[in-house]
């Protein structure tokens, strides 16, 4: 801790321009949780700061505070001077606070210039809105932002990466003092992050302190200039980015260094658990074929809209493929549904854990259960001791975080919400485990863990697919990669034999293998 | 039955007066609510019956679904296709004034079947047929003092609130009650909207309400034999008199057993037989008076014989 | 990390055993609520808590009460029932009518039969077709209602012989003292209420209302989960004519009209949330006996039957709000 | 192919309820003489026109993400007040009744934004309430208008158009240039679509939400006072089930039950197929009995028909 200190110290002392924004001794409680105390932290302008720590530490409810979403117990906000506090997000933006959400928070049956300047649309006398003043300055901000879209579209039919684009369209429509990134690359993939980091430097000369909230480490340091790492709702220091490593940080956020499972990628396989033969859903993927092997790990590598999460929605039995096949074990098979993939041996970690992969209301021991009930009842009543074992063997197995089964899911760390969602498919003892994005919005410490995992699983036999958005993952994990375009495979690489650059082409169309081309009998 | 055939008689020269007429009649009914009890699907059948049988009539059935405003609509619909005479079922004697007005403006003659409408529509309806209801209403007053002798607690199960035959039958009931014999003390009104299970509801409320309870007047028959059952469940039937109006089969067969007192016997096919004659009469040009009433005559025990069982 | 997350638990535990009794109560809110109104309504009329009041008042309450069973389910899986009212009519007028016809055993057999079909037209098209709720069974409220007519032709149908046929067991028979309603009410609460809370078919509803999306990525066949708490629904409707027809020995066509809200009335008093995936049979049970006893108080202290209303409207709303408050710890919202 | 799928979904400038309207108008018009003239076509606007008004209301209340079934009872109060307090002077009354409206709308606003609890539940509570205060105020009576000039407007006509039909569309005019047009219209859309999103906006989606059940309340009232001035009365069971043929006629219109969606033309498009399957099939004399049926089919293969173009259009799974 005195380390921490004394960094701060420093890092304050270099300081060339004294804060825009100063956070003193914020402390928050809820009902029965302490989640900031004591928080201090500040921003200056033209500068990236940094935000760090593991998912639970406080970093959005600090920014929540800070956007006036959240009101403190204690504490103070100054902003240029001048004390602050904020009852509404109103309020807040209209000091120039700008927060841009790790979640979609658009309206999507609205227009873009709408979405942009919600909240805030120009009005006439009567109530009327100004049309024409609001599309020439939504119009006007999209050019600052270089985007090729019409302040006219409607949000709902532009891709996700457009999408947040329009939220930090909005960031701009007060001339901003302060902007808030909280994980604003979640949905982005590595090709159109350099557009986002352009928008940085341009708020950053235009001497806006901006405040960037990520897990991923490339980032930080690419971008920052300091780092400030939380830890269960306390400060935890300030680094200078030139003056520290990934190491340092990571034990900072963890109070640990991080125990990497260096073990290397299994080596073992066995015979073609899945294949696919030229594959089609009509107007969603087309001629997919690829194989994974029991004691495999295949890696999926692509863009957010590439096809990859419907690949693996169909092999899971929840679309009907239009042209092609699935073999299972060699043999040929029709998935009719999730219920009919889960008897056939297959296991399905999806991409929203939220949404799809927890029934967020329920407790820890009903979730595990989930998938298999068969396995935890006779004659069709639950026998809850067996389900209990069952509960605590992936319980410890995993190193699941509870306090107790009791626990409703929804109150766990994504991490530990993650770490369910497999236990309840390893229950289920699949052939076949698919897991898309299963790292994504999980924090450094559990996100090794869960690597070590998928590695060790595939080691005991089982066939892994994993679909990520992120290089390191994919190379990390994968024994090979197939890479998607635009709804087609591109190219198959070999897990520890491909370069970066290959890859990159590989999703963004440049690049072709002839191994995978389109075979000419599918486009009949 | 005499007043049966008197009206097949007055029907068939009716027919054979207006035989040569070019264009048949076209007459628009709307009625209540049909469905929601017998008699009013008995009087719509026995209305299309009876149209059926003569060549010069053709008929447009409408039903209101017991919504006033659907039924102004619908008589809007009936000026608008300009046919030759409204008989209409007033689900409210008043709202349904101005669009009868609107009819008579119009040059179209308008019916009023079943149940009255207020006094400020009079002057625009061609005439009223109908049972009387505030009589009904008073002979089953009679009947109550007849059973108890002048003495005793009574309740009463009153048909839907708001509805002009619930309303007329219970005044009529209770003005008669007081004059005729004073030492009757009705205790209690419910409401039961014709349905017989809430009827036998409110009245398994009444029993365990009140220790004495000598007589029951229910709107109509259905809510009649709904607190019946009530009271046989709790074996207090027994002491307890029961009278009825608009007398059902099921009345009928209660009145037969001895289990039920009286009740008031009207026909719906008489109902509809007699609107739609004085319609035809209006259309012919006859002299036609404004209240049309056909008889509805007691029913009890010891005249049941004189009645055929109501088809309802 | 792990000690300090369990020194924050240990703080949440002994402040929760420290407000133990006061979280107990306003769990049982509805509870409590339930025994103050007795209380009162006991301390204005004599014959309020007598035993032959109170057999009365769940007598009446149980019709009510067996649909709600039913809906119950629905609504834990994640949808709404308004179609009971008419299938409750549909029903009630079919078993009657057939009563006559086909003698008893019959009617009763066929009118199940029918009854849960028109169950499973509402599962297919909201479970299979995932049709809105809401919308589905508001159409067919008006269909089903439109062919009892059809089926009757308007008419109300009769038992002719009432004296002597054992299906006046079901709405008049008593076993044991207790009347056969009540009885078949109790059967049917307890049946479910195992079926929901202890078996994997009930655990899997609770996903289905929980969180759709996530049930059918764990495997779960959403699609027969819905329709099948369709099929129960229509159960329960059968049950509650068996009961109403026998009552009565006869049927309006417009018997069950309005029951959907009754017994939506009682669901929501008994603090079910509409959202689905949480939910339980007693707390039906609690809100139907509420409604019942508000009821027959309000009519044993000579106020007009419509003050019950202006009751209900109250009391729902204080109900749902108060049960709100508690789970954020502050009565209002905060939003502007 | 695509073509036609897209402009059966609305992406066009029709929307499919509006060809739905046509397709019926064409069909009622083969089987009726009566049909087309223009007599008939101002009649159906005026039978429309009750149902009309709420839903316009109900619209925007549903666009919210909430839902109103308390119209029917409070269309039913304020058509008792506008007669039973004709007493006082026929303004006086009219002006009481909206007023009753606009209170009560104001109430369940009120109870959604302050407690939070669902407005399904806050406004099937004044369903239930709202009725009963009618027959508090009224003792169950019916009331009667005496002055003839009251219900002499309801069926006063300007020139060949009722005057309660032009009501009705200048009220559709103004509802839909409010919700196209201004800051709350707009706002009401943000709101429905995405709450959290327009809550971090600085939206005051609570004081949306309030404006929208006064206007929805408001609707409902003067629906009352025009439908009593048709009838010179009121009852107090007027408006039952109201609510449920609102919120079909809305639903018909492609308003989305979840909020975020819909529009005033699809609402008027959804309350003239009502009320012209109802005319028609009146026309062509088909029983009563059948014509619930009939409503009942036609609402669910709508339903369906709207659903399937809709799956084809998202590239989701369907869950």
């Amino acid at each position: 801790m005195s380390t921490a200190a004394m960094n701060r110290n420093t890092a304050h002392g270099e300081s060339s321009s004294s804060p825009v924004l100063s956070l003193i001794d914020i402390t928050k409680k809820f009902p029965g949780v302490l989640a900031l105390n004591k928080v201090s932290f500040d921003v200056r302008a033209g500068e990236v700061h940094a935000l760090l720590g593991e998912n639970g530490a406080g970093k959005s409810t600090l920014m929540k505070v800070l956007a006036g979403k959240h009101q403190p117990n204690g504490g103070k906000i100054i902003l240029a001077g001048e004390e602050k506090s904020f009852e509404n997000p109103k309020q807040a933006k209209k000091s120039g606070i700008v927060l841009i959400h790790q979640e979609q928070s658009l309206v999507p049956e609205m227009s873009v210039a709408e979405n942009i300047f919600l909240g805030s649309l120009p009005l006439k006398w009567g109530n009327r809105v100004n049309w024409k003043k609001l599309h020439a300055d939504s119009t006007e901000i999209l050019k600052r932002l270089k985007c090729t879209f019409s302040s006219r579209d409607m949000v709902s039919n532009l891709s996700i990466a457009k999408k947040q684009m329009v939220e930090i369209a909005r960031a701009l429509v007060f001339t901003p003092r302060i902007v808030v990134f909280d994980e604003p690359t979640a949905s982005l993939t590595d090709h159109e992050k350099p557009v986002l980091y352009d928008i940085i430097r341009n708020l950053q000369e235009q001497g806006v302190g901006i405040v960037y909230i990520s897990h991923r480490m490339d980032e930080i340091f690419h971008l920052s200039q300091r780092i400030s790492v939380l830890r269960d709702g306390e400060y935890n220091g300030t680094l200078n980015t030139v003056d520290t490593s990934e190491d340092e940080v990571t034990k900072l956020m963890i109070g640990r260094t991080l125990e990497l499972d260096h073990a290397s990628k299994p080596s073992q396989f066995g015979e073609k658990m899945l294949e696919l033969r030229h594959l089609t859903v009509n107007g969603v993927f087309e001629d997919v074929s690829f194989s994974v092997r029991k004691g495999e790990i295949v890696g999926m590598y692509g863009l957010v809209g590439a096809g990859r999460s419907e690949v693996a929605e169909t092999v899971f039995g929840l679309r009907q493929p239009s042209v092609g096949e699935i073999l299972l074990e060699g043999k040929v098979e029709t998935i009719r549904s999730s219920h009919d993939a889960v008897v056939k041996g297959i296991a399905l970690v999806p991409e929203d854990r939220k949404d799809q992969g927890l029934i967020l209301g329920m407790n820890c021991r009903d979730n595990m259960t989930l998938s298999a009930l068969g396995s935890v009842s006779s004659m069709g009543f639950m026998k809850t001791g067996e389900e209990k074992v069952v509960y605590d063997k992936y319980q410890q197995a995993m190193k699941i975080k509870t306090p107790s089964w009791r626990q409703k899911v929804g109150n766990l760390s994504g991490g530990n919400q993650q770490k369910i969602v497999i236990g309840k498919w390893l229950h289920t003892h699949p052939k076949l485990l698919i897991l898309d994005e299963p790292t994504r919005g999980i924090d450094v410490g559990s996100k090794a863990e869960i690597h070590a995992l998928i590695k060790e699983l595939a080691r005991s036999g089982y066939a892994v697919l994993v679909i990520s958005s992120e290089m390191p993952e994919v190379l990390g994990v994968s024994n090979r990669i197939i890479a998607m375009y635009d709804g087609r495979v591109t190219a198959e690489f070999d897990g520890d034999a491909v370069s970066e650059d290959k890859l990159v082409q590989a999703i963004t169309g440049q690049y072709v293998t002839d191994a995978s081309g389109p075979a000419p009998a599918a486009s009949a | 039955m005499l007043k049966n055939a008197a009206i097949a008689t007055s029907v068939f020269m009716v027919t054979t007066t207006i035989a040569h007429a070019e264009d048949p009649y076209r007459i628009g009914i709307t009625q209540n609510n049909v469905g929601v009890d017998s008699y009013q699907t008995t009087y719509e059948s026995a209305f299309e019956q009876a149209a059926d049988e003569l060549d010069n009539v053709e008929v447009v059935v409408l039903d209101a679904g017991g919504d006033v405003a659907r039924q102004i609509g619908q008589v809007r619909n009936l000026i608008q296709q300009r046919v030759d005479a409204i008989i209409i079922w007033p689900t409210n004697g008043q709202a349904v004034i101005p669009v009868i007005r609107q009819a008579h403006n119009a040059g179209i003659p308008v019916v009023v079947t079943n149940s009255k409408i207020a006094e400020a529509g009079l002057e625009y309806i061609a005439a009223f047929s109908g049972p009387d209801n505030v009589q009904q209403g008073a002979s089953s007053a009679e009947m109550m003092c007849d059973a108890l002798d002048g003495e005793g607690q009574i309740v009463q199960i009153a048909g839907q609130p708001g509805y002009t035959t619930a309303m007329e039958r219970s005044q009529g009931f209770e003005e008669r009650l007081a004059e005729a014999c004073p030492g009757v003390e009705l205790v209690e009104t419910q409401p039961a909207d014709w349905n017989r299970e809430k009827a036998q509801r409110v009245m398994e409320n009444f029993l365990t309400k009140y220790d004495d309870i000598d007589g029951v007047y229910a709107g109509d028959d259905n809510m009649g034999v709904g607190a019946l059952n009530a009271a046989k469940s709790a074996d207090r039937a027994e002491e307890i008199v029961f009278i009825g109006a608009t007398n059902f089969a099921v009345g009928y067969e209660a009145i037969e057993r001895g289990e039920y007192y009286g009740s008031i016997y009207q026909s719906p096919v008489d109902d509809a037989e007699a609107a739609l004659q004085t319609a035809l009469d209006v259309l012919s040009g006859e002299e036609v008076p404004k209240m049309n009433f056909f008889e509805t005559p007691k029913i009890t025990a010891d005249n049941l014989a004189e009645f055929e069982k109501p088809v309802f | 990390m792990a000690s300090i997350e369990q020194g924050k638990q240990a703080i949440m535990l002994s402040k929760k055993h420290k407000a133990g009794l006061l979280n107990f109560l306003s769990a049982q809110g509805i509870l409590v609520f339930f025994l103050i109104c007795m209380f009162a309504f006991s301390l204005f009329s004599e014959q309020f808590l007598s035993q032959s009041n109170i057999m009365t008042v769940v007598r009446q309450a149980s019709i009510i009460g067996i649909i709600a069973v039913g809906v119950t389910v629905v609504i834990i899986g994640g949808n709404l029932d308004l179609s009971v009212g008419s299938m409750l009519s549909f029903s009630t007028v079919l078993v009657v009518d057939l009563h006559d016809k086909i003698g008893p055993a019959g009617a009763i057999i066929l009118m199940f039969v029918l009854t849960l079909i028109i169950g499973a037209v509402n599962g297919f098209l909201i479970g299979f077709m995932r049709l809105n709720s809401l919308i589905v069974t508001l159409a067919m409220l008006s269909a089903i209602q439109g062919l009892v007519l059809i089926y009757s032709g308007g008419k109300n149908v009769d038992i002719a012989n009432q004296s002597d046929t054992w299906f006046a067991f079901f709405g008049r028979g008593y076993v044991l003292g207790i009347a056969v309603p009540v009885i078949l009410f109790a059967i049917l609460a307890i049946i479910v209420q195992v079926v929901m809370s202890h078996t994997s078919y009930g655990r899997r509803i609770f996903a289905v209302g929980g969180n759709p999306a996530a049930a059918v990525y764990s495997g779960i066949r959403k699609n027969w989960c819905v329709f099948s708490t369709y099929l129960i629904s229509a159960f329960c409707v059968s049950c509650a004519a068996l009961v109403l027809g026998s009552r009565v020995m006869g049927s309006q066509n417009n018997v069950g009209q309005g029951y959907e809200l009754l017994v939506l009335a009682g669901i929501i008093l008994g603090g079910t949330s509409l959202l689905g995936g949480a939910g339980s049979i007693w707390k039906t049970i609690i809100g139907v006996l509420i409604l019942g006893f508000i009821q027959n108080g309000l009519l044993l202290l000579g106020y007009p039957y419509y003050t019950q209303w202006l009751v209900t409207w109250v009391i729902i709303i204080l109900a749902v709000w108060l049960d709100l408050a508690n789970k954020r710890k502050r009565l209002f919202t905060t939003h502007s | 192919m695509i073509n036609m799928n897209d402009f059966l979904k609305g992406s066009g400038f029709i929307q499919p309820i509006w060809i739905f309207v046509i397709v019926i108008t064409v069909f009622f018009s083969f089987m009726s003489e009566y049909f087309l003239s223009v007599g008939n076509l101002s009649n159906i606007l005026v039978q429309t026109s009750t149902i009309g008004l709420i839903a316009l209301g109900m619209t925007y209340v549903m666009i919210n993400g909430n839902i109103d079934l308390s119209v029917g009872a409070v269309l039913g109060l304020a058509a008792s007040l506008s007669v039973g307090l004709q007493d006082y002077g026929i303004t006086i009354a009219v002006i009481a009744a909206l007023a009753s409206g606009l209170v009560l709308g104001a109430i369940n606003g009120l109870i959604v934004w302050k407690t939070g609890v669902n407005a399904f539940i806050v406004t099937l509570g004044a369903m239930i309430g709202v009725r009963g205060l009618i027959f508090v105020y009224t003792e169950e009576q019916s009331f009667y208008a005496t002055n003839f000039a009251f219900s002499d407007f309801g069926t006063a006509s300007i020139g060949p158009f009722p005057v309660l039909a032009i009501i009705f569309l200048i009220c559709t005019l103004v509802m839909h240039l409010v919700l196209k047009k201004t800051g709350h219209g707009r706002n009401t859309f943000a709101v429905g679509g995405n709450p959290e999103a327009a809550l971090d906006a600085g939206i005051r989606i609570g004081r949306h939400m309030m404006i929208n059940f006064i206007i929805v309340g408001f609707f409902a009232a003067l629906a009352g006072v025009l439908l009593a001035t048709q009838m010179g009365a009121a009852t107090p069971n007027l408006g039952r089930d109201y609510e449920l043929w609102t919120i079909t006629a809305v639903v018909l219109g492609g308003t989305k039950l979840t909020g975020g969606y819909g529009s005033i033309t699809g609402t008027l498009g959804g309350v003239l197929a009502i009320g012209i399957l109802r005319n028609g099939m009146n026309l062509m004399q088909v029983p009563a009995f059948y014509v619930l049926v009939i409503l009942g089919v036609i609402l669910i293969s709508v339903l369906i028909i709207d659903q399937r173009l809709n799956v084809h259009a998202s590239k989701g799974v369907s869950i």
